[in-house]
């Protein structure tokens, strides 16, 4: 996208200034929309996704009366928020109640951006890519107490609480298992990751089959990403049986449905992050060096690409559609009792491994071998 | 130490577990026992309890259905006619009111006078809608009014 | 709860929540996620039963039975018809006794599976839940065949049952029987022995023999707090003392006698004995009247009796004073849930919040009955 | 132990505090005088044999043609597998009942119900509030001279 936003600007050097500040902004909005549009697309098919797969699991059908196999669900779902009444309590702190919902979908979006979805398709290279979606995903927790402080009700403040004490707590054996991984290419760049990710059939240079250790390390991120993204068993901000409906209690309309939204996003954002530096982002398997037209292997890249995500999310809905909720402090105890400490002796082992073999994969030793 | 293992190897084998009985629905469409309602309506065994339906053309009057109505469903008004028998001249059915209890059905005398009707779709806009007025209605003035019997809903019932 | 401690919040959860099971109040003090109190206040689904009982005669008492504990209201006939049939001392024919075995126990069945299923969505899995819907079509199916009605039967009647079995009745109910144990057995791998579920309910809300006479508890309660105590075996009324089945007990699997797990697994277990007992009635079942000569206009002879019986949630008990006239004098119902609620504040204290939700679940309270 | 052996126990320990003995009820009744119930109850729950360790009902009844109100204790023992029921007749204009809640602690509930929907004062209770109805109810609606209210705050009832 900036090499696009370059090549125009360069195009237009005789221009006036002022017309090619006009068209950047042009750009920049133009592309956003784009982003967005396809975001909210993603988003209201993934809705129609989880009731559906949950009712596939619940030996139901699920939604199957709006549009062929009930696809257009979504668009009715939201144009009924879309009407609905846009309540904000009288008591509320109306300022952090508007705002709250905003930053929440803003932050979720702005993880879509350093992500790679196909070798010539991203939005920004970002050299520190990994970082910037931790950073910016690190905010939603921030906004979410902001909502649940607004609402002035006890069962938000509930759930805002718990909302910050599991993300802040569950940042951490994201990190270090993540970081497990990323010491192999030694980068933080999405682009860079999966690109050292090439070869072995598409498939065996993965970083999860680089080392037990990321091996390992893959689980723990996948377990404490659902943590992250709220899932049940570990839904507990929004725990319907236990505080109503946990930091949304209290919001109607649009301003739920960007909760709502901002929630897929987040799953989208850490299964994509997953896929990037574990699975091989949008490598295809089993392809190898096969020649083929570049606007074919793009498509098949991002094909690819959302598939491994879109199979993470899908064992997202299974596991929470199938599992029962985690109390609070047993919440705590899994992430400090089992998962910190795992990913921390992970690290070191990946650390080590690094060290010693000087970031050959256990594919990169078992090839050499034959090499020899 | 081991323990800890232990617990977390048993933990993991129990979810797993249950995440495979989850995914035997989740991929076998078989398994879905929905019955898709307007397009398929089941057929209700016959001795299905849903509107009341009367017979007024059989009915004696004897208000024996009115009686044992513990909730006071049923509003009925008889007349003698000419030939000194009882006509239902009000016959009318709450269905808001009525709970679908059968001591009615079972309380009528006559053979497939007061049944039910296999039917168990009538919603309505308004309350008065939900009233089935069987009566025969009111007598001419020249057919002659013996006697009138009326049995009205009991005062201060509790609702 | 006058003098407000500034140290505690204090939460009204419910009338509106959505896991007290109906119209259950409780006024919560919490200590952050601990609670200090709990208080229950009931009496929001008062339809004054007991003072309509004064108003209507006894056969026309036996609809508003059904009211009274909707899930189980087959057992609620059954009760009030009994203590009638004891004032007035009717020996009601045999193949109506064996239908009414079958009935009670059919319904015992569906009441539990409800049990299960809202407990399990409680406790965060969904899922479970609509399994035991399914399994509970079935039986209303039966029950439809037999009466006419999916919930409020009416259906066992004083001297009897007001119909006998309808043809094929035996054959399905003989098909459910085969097929609902291998469903026991997937609920047990879903949920029952399911390692989050143990965490949330082993050791929870112990309730001690002691406690549980003091608080009059009854049923599968009573039973996991390890008191071999159920009215169908100690004082037998219909032919069940002619039926082979056990009587399970809490024995303290995954933690204490007595704790909400065993409180839950009593329930399956409870399920398993019914479907044993359904199958032998089935077996017994020989042609006669389905119901004893009764006038017409019942006059029961002046006096007092209070009969109890076996529900699916404890003992249901009547006390009826007759004076003589088509109308009771006084019918008084003593609830099982009634009592088993009472205990409640003394369980809620130190626990947390999703621990409270745990408690109401295991107690399997049901409102209708508690605020009749 | 038969109804008519407890009777007997009791009739000899509290002697004129046992009024009667009524064989044709289910289970039988006895008629205990008010001032002594709590004493009777507390020999019928801690006395070897006897042990009634649980409550199974407590329900009041308006007597309204003898002037009097009644509380019918039901009592049972898992042990010994027998019942019985306590009857305490009160003056209906004042009724006042010690409270058992200290026996058996599901008492509680039971009594305050029996003051919600007959207003008998069970004297000692630690909380007697209305349970069933509401807070500002008038009235106790259980009684047989009760008069239904034609509206309860500004609704029709």
């Amino acid at each position: 996208m900036t090499e696009l936003i370059n090549e125009i600007i360069t195009r237009l050097a005789n221009a006036a200034p002022i017309i090619r500040l006009l068209v950047v902004i042009a750009i920049i909005i133009v592309s956003s929309v784009i982003v967005l549009a396809v975001a909210l697309l993603y988003e209201g098919l993934a809705t129609y996704a989880e009731r559906k797969v949950a009712g596939d699991i619940q030996a139901r059908i699920g939604p199957n009366r709006v549009g062929p196999y009930g696809l257009l669900q979504f668009v009715a779902d939201g144009v009924k928020l879309l009407l609905k009444e846009d309540i904000i309590p009288f008591y509320a702190d109306k300022w952090l109640f508007i705002i709250a919902p905003y930053i929440v979908f803003t932050a979720s979006f702005a993880a879509f951006v350093p992500l790679s979805y196909s070798e010539h398709i991203y939005i920004a290279n970002l050299n520190v890519g990994v970082l910037y979606i931790l950073a910016i995903s690190s905010v939603v927790s921030m906004a979410i107490l902001m909502g649940a402080w607004g609402s002035n009700n006890k069962w938000s403040l509930f759930g805002g609480m718990r909302a910050v004490a599991q993300i802040v707590s569950y940042e951490i054996p994201t990190v270090l298992s993540l970081l497990a991984a990323i010491i192999i290419p030694a980068s933080l760049n999405m682009r860079d990751i999966i690109a050292y990710q090439s070869g072995g059939l598409g498939i065996f240079r993965w970083l999860i089959f680089n080392n037990p250790f990321t091996f390992f390390a893959f689980f723990i991120y996948f377990i404490a990403s659902i943590a992250e993204v709220n899932r049940t068993p570990f839904d507990i901000p929004e725990a319907e049986s236990e505080i109503v409906a946990g930091y949304h209690t209290e919001y109607t309309g649009m301003r739920f449905a960007f909760f709502f939204m901002a929630e897929y996003g987040d799953m989208f954002v850490v299964s994509a992050l997953a896929t990037t530096l574990f699975l091989g982002g949008w490598q295809i398997p089993f392809i190898g060096n096969i020649v083929m037209p570049v606007w074919l292997k793009d498509i098949l890249e991002v094909a690819v690409f959302f598939g491994k995500v879109f199979l993470l999310i899908y064992i997202m809905m299974w596991i929470r559609w199938t599992l029962p909720r985690l109390r609070v402090d047993q919440l705590m105890e899994l992430c400090w009792k089992y998962l910190t400490p795992f990913a921390f002796f992970n690290l070191i082992g990946a650390s080590v491994w690094v060290l010693l073999l000087h970031g050959k994969g256990v594919y990169d030793i078992i090839t050499g071998l034959f090499v020899h | 130490m081991t323990e800890y293992f232990k617990k977390m190897f048993n933990a993991i084998k129990s979810i797993l577990t249950g995440m495979g009985i989850t995914i035997k629905y989740g991929v076998n469409p078989k398994t879905e026992v929905t019955q898709q309602y307007p397009e398929v309506k089941r057929e209700p065994p016959d001795r299905f309890r849903g509107k009341l339906f009367v017979d007024i053309n059989i009915c004696t009057g004897c208000t024996a259905c009115a009686r044992i109505c513990p909730v006071d469903a049923i509003t009925l008004k008889t007349v003698r006619d000419e030939n000194k028998k009882l006509r239902p001249v009000v016959f009318d059915i709450d269905n808001a009111r009525c709970i679908y209890c059968g001591l009615c059905v079972e309380a009528c005398p006559v053979e497939h006078c007061l049944y039910f009707e296999k039917k168990y779709e009538f919603s309505a806009y308004t309350k008065d809608e939900l009233i089935s007025h069987f009566g025969l209605g009111e007598l001419k003035p020249q057919e002659g009014r013996v006697e009138e019997k009326k049995l009205e809903p009991k005062k201060e019932e509790v609702k | 709860m006058v003098n407000v401690d500034e140290r505690f919040m204090e939460v009204s959860m419910g009338p509106q929540h959505p896991s007290t099971h109906g119209v259950l109040r409780l006024l919560v003090r919490t200590d952050g996620e601990v609670l200090t109190a709990a208080r229950p206040y009931i009496g929001y689904l008062h339809r004054a039963l007991e003072k309509i009982a004064e108003r209507v005669t006894y056969p026309q008492f036996t609809p508003f039975t059904d009211r009274l504990d909707y899930l189980a209201s087959m057992n609620c006939n059954l009760a009030y018809a009994m203590t009638v049939e004891k004032l007035l001392n009717i020996e009601i024919p045999r193949r109506a006794q064996i239908i009414r075995v079958i009935m009670a126990e059919l319904n015992r069945i569906s009441s539990h599976l409800i049990a299960f299923g809202s407990f399990s969505s409680d406790m965060g899995a969904f899922t479970p839940f609509l399994f035991g819907i399914r399994e509970r079509e079935f039986i209303n199916d039966l029950f439809e065949m037999t009466c006419g009605s999916r919930l409020t039967y009416n259906y066992i009647r004083i001297g009897g049952v007001s119909k006998d079995l309808p043809e094929g009745f035996i054959d399905k109910a003989k098909e459910f029987l085969d097929y609902f144990p291998g469903k026991l057995k997937e609920y047990n791998e879903l949920l029952s022995y399911n390692a989050i579920f143990i965490k949330r309910l082993a050791n929870i809300a112990v309730i001690t023999p002691e406690d549980a006479l003091d608080y009059g508890v009854t049923g599968p309660n009573l039973r996991a707090s390890g008191i071999k105590w159920d009215l169908r075996r100690e004082e037998p009324y219909l032919i069940y003392n002619e039926l082979d089945f056990d009587i399970p007990i809490g024995r303290g699997e995954m933690g204490t006698i007595g704790d909400a797990w065993d409180r839950y697994m009593m329930r399956i277990y409870e399920m398993e004995q019914s479907t044993k007992i359904v199958k032998q009635c089935l077996d017994m079942l020989a042609p006669g009247d389905y119901t004893a000569k009764v006038p017409k206009v019942l006059k029961p002879p002046a006096g007092e009796v209070y009969v109890r019986a076996e529900n699916p949630r404890g003992e249901l008990g009547f006390y009826l004073i007759s004076d003589g006239s088509t109308k009771p004098y006084r019918l008084k119902i003593r609830a099982p849930s009634f009592a088993n609620l009472s205990i409640l504040p003394k369980l809620a204290k130190g626990v947390m919040i999703a621990d409270l939700i745990a408690i109401i679940g295991s107690l399997d309270i049901i409102l209708p009955e508690i605020d009749r | 132990m038969e109804p008519k052996g407890i009777y007997d126990i009791l009739s000899k320990t509290f002697s004129s505090k046992i009024k009667q003995f009524l064989e044709n009820t289910f289970p039988p009744t006895i008629i205990v005088e008010s001032s002594a119930i709590v004493d009777v109850c507390k020999f019928l729950k801690n006395e070897e044999g006897l042990n009634f360790t649980s409550l199974m009902c407590l329900s009041g009844v308006d007597l309204k043609d003898q002037g009097k109100m009644a509380v019918v204790y039901h009592l049972f023992s898992i042990t010994h597998r027998h019942k019985i029921a306590l009857k305490v007749e009160i003056d209906r204009n004042e009724p006042h009942v010690p409270t058992v809640e200290g026996v058996w602690a599901t008492a509680n509930w039971y009594e305050r119900e029996a003051y919600d929907l007959f207003g008998i004062i069970f004297d000692g209770h630690s909380d007697l509030r209305r349970i069933l109805m509401p807070d500002d109810w008038e009235g106790y609606p259980m009684r047989k001279d009760y008069v239904y209210p034609k509206k309860y705050h500004t609704w029709d009832v």
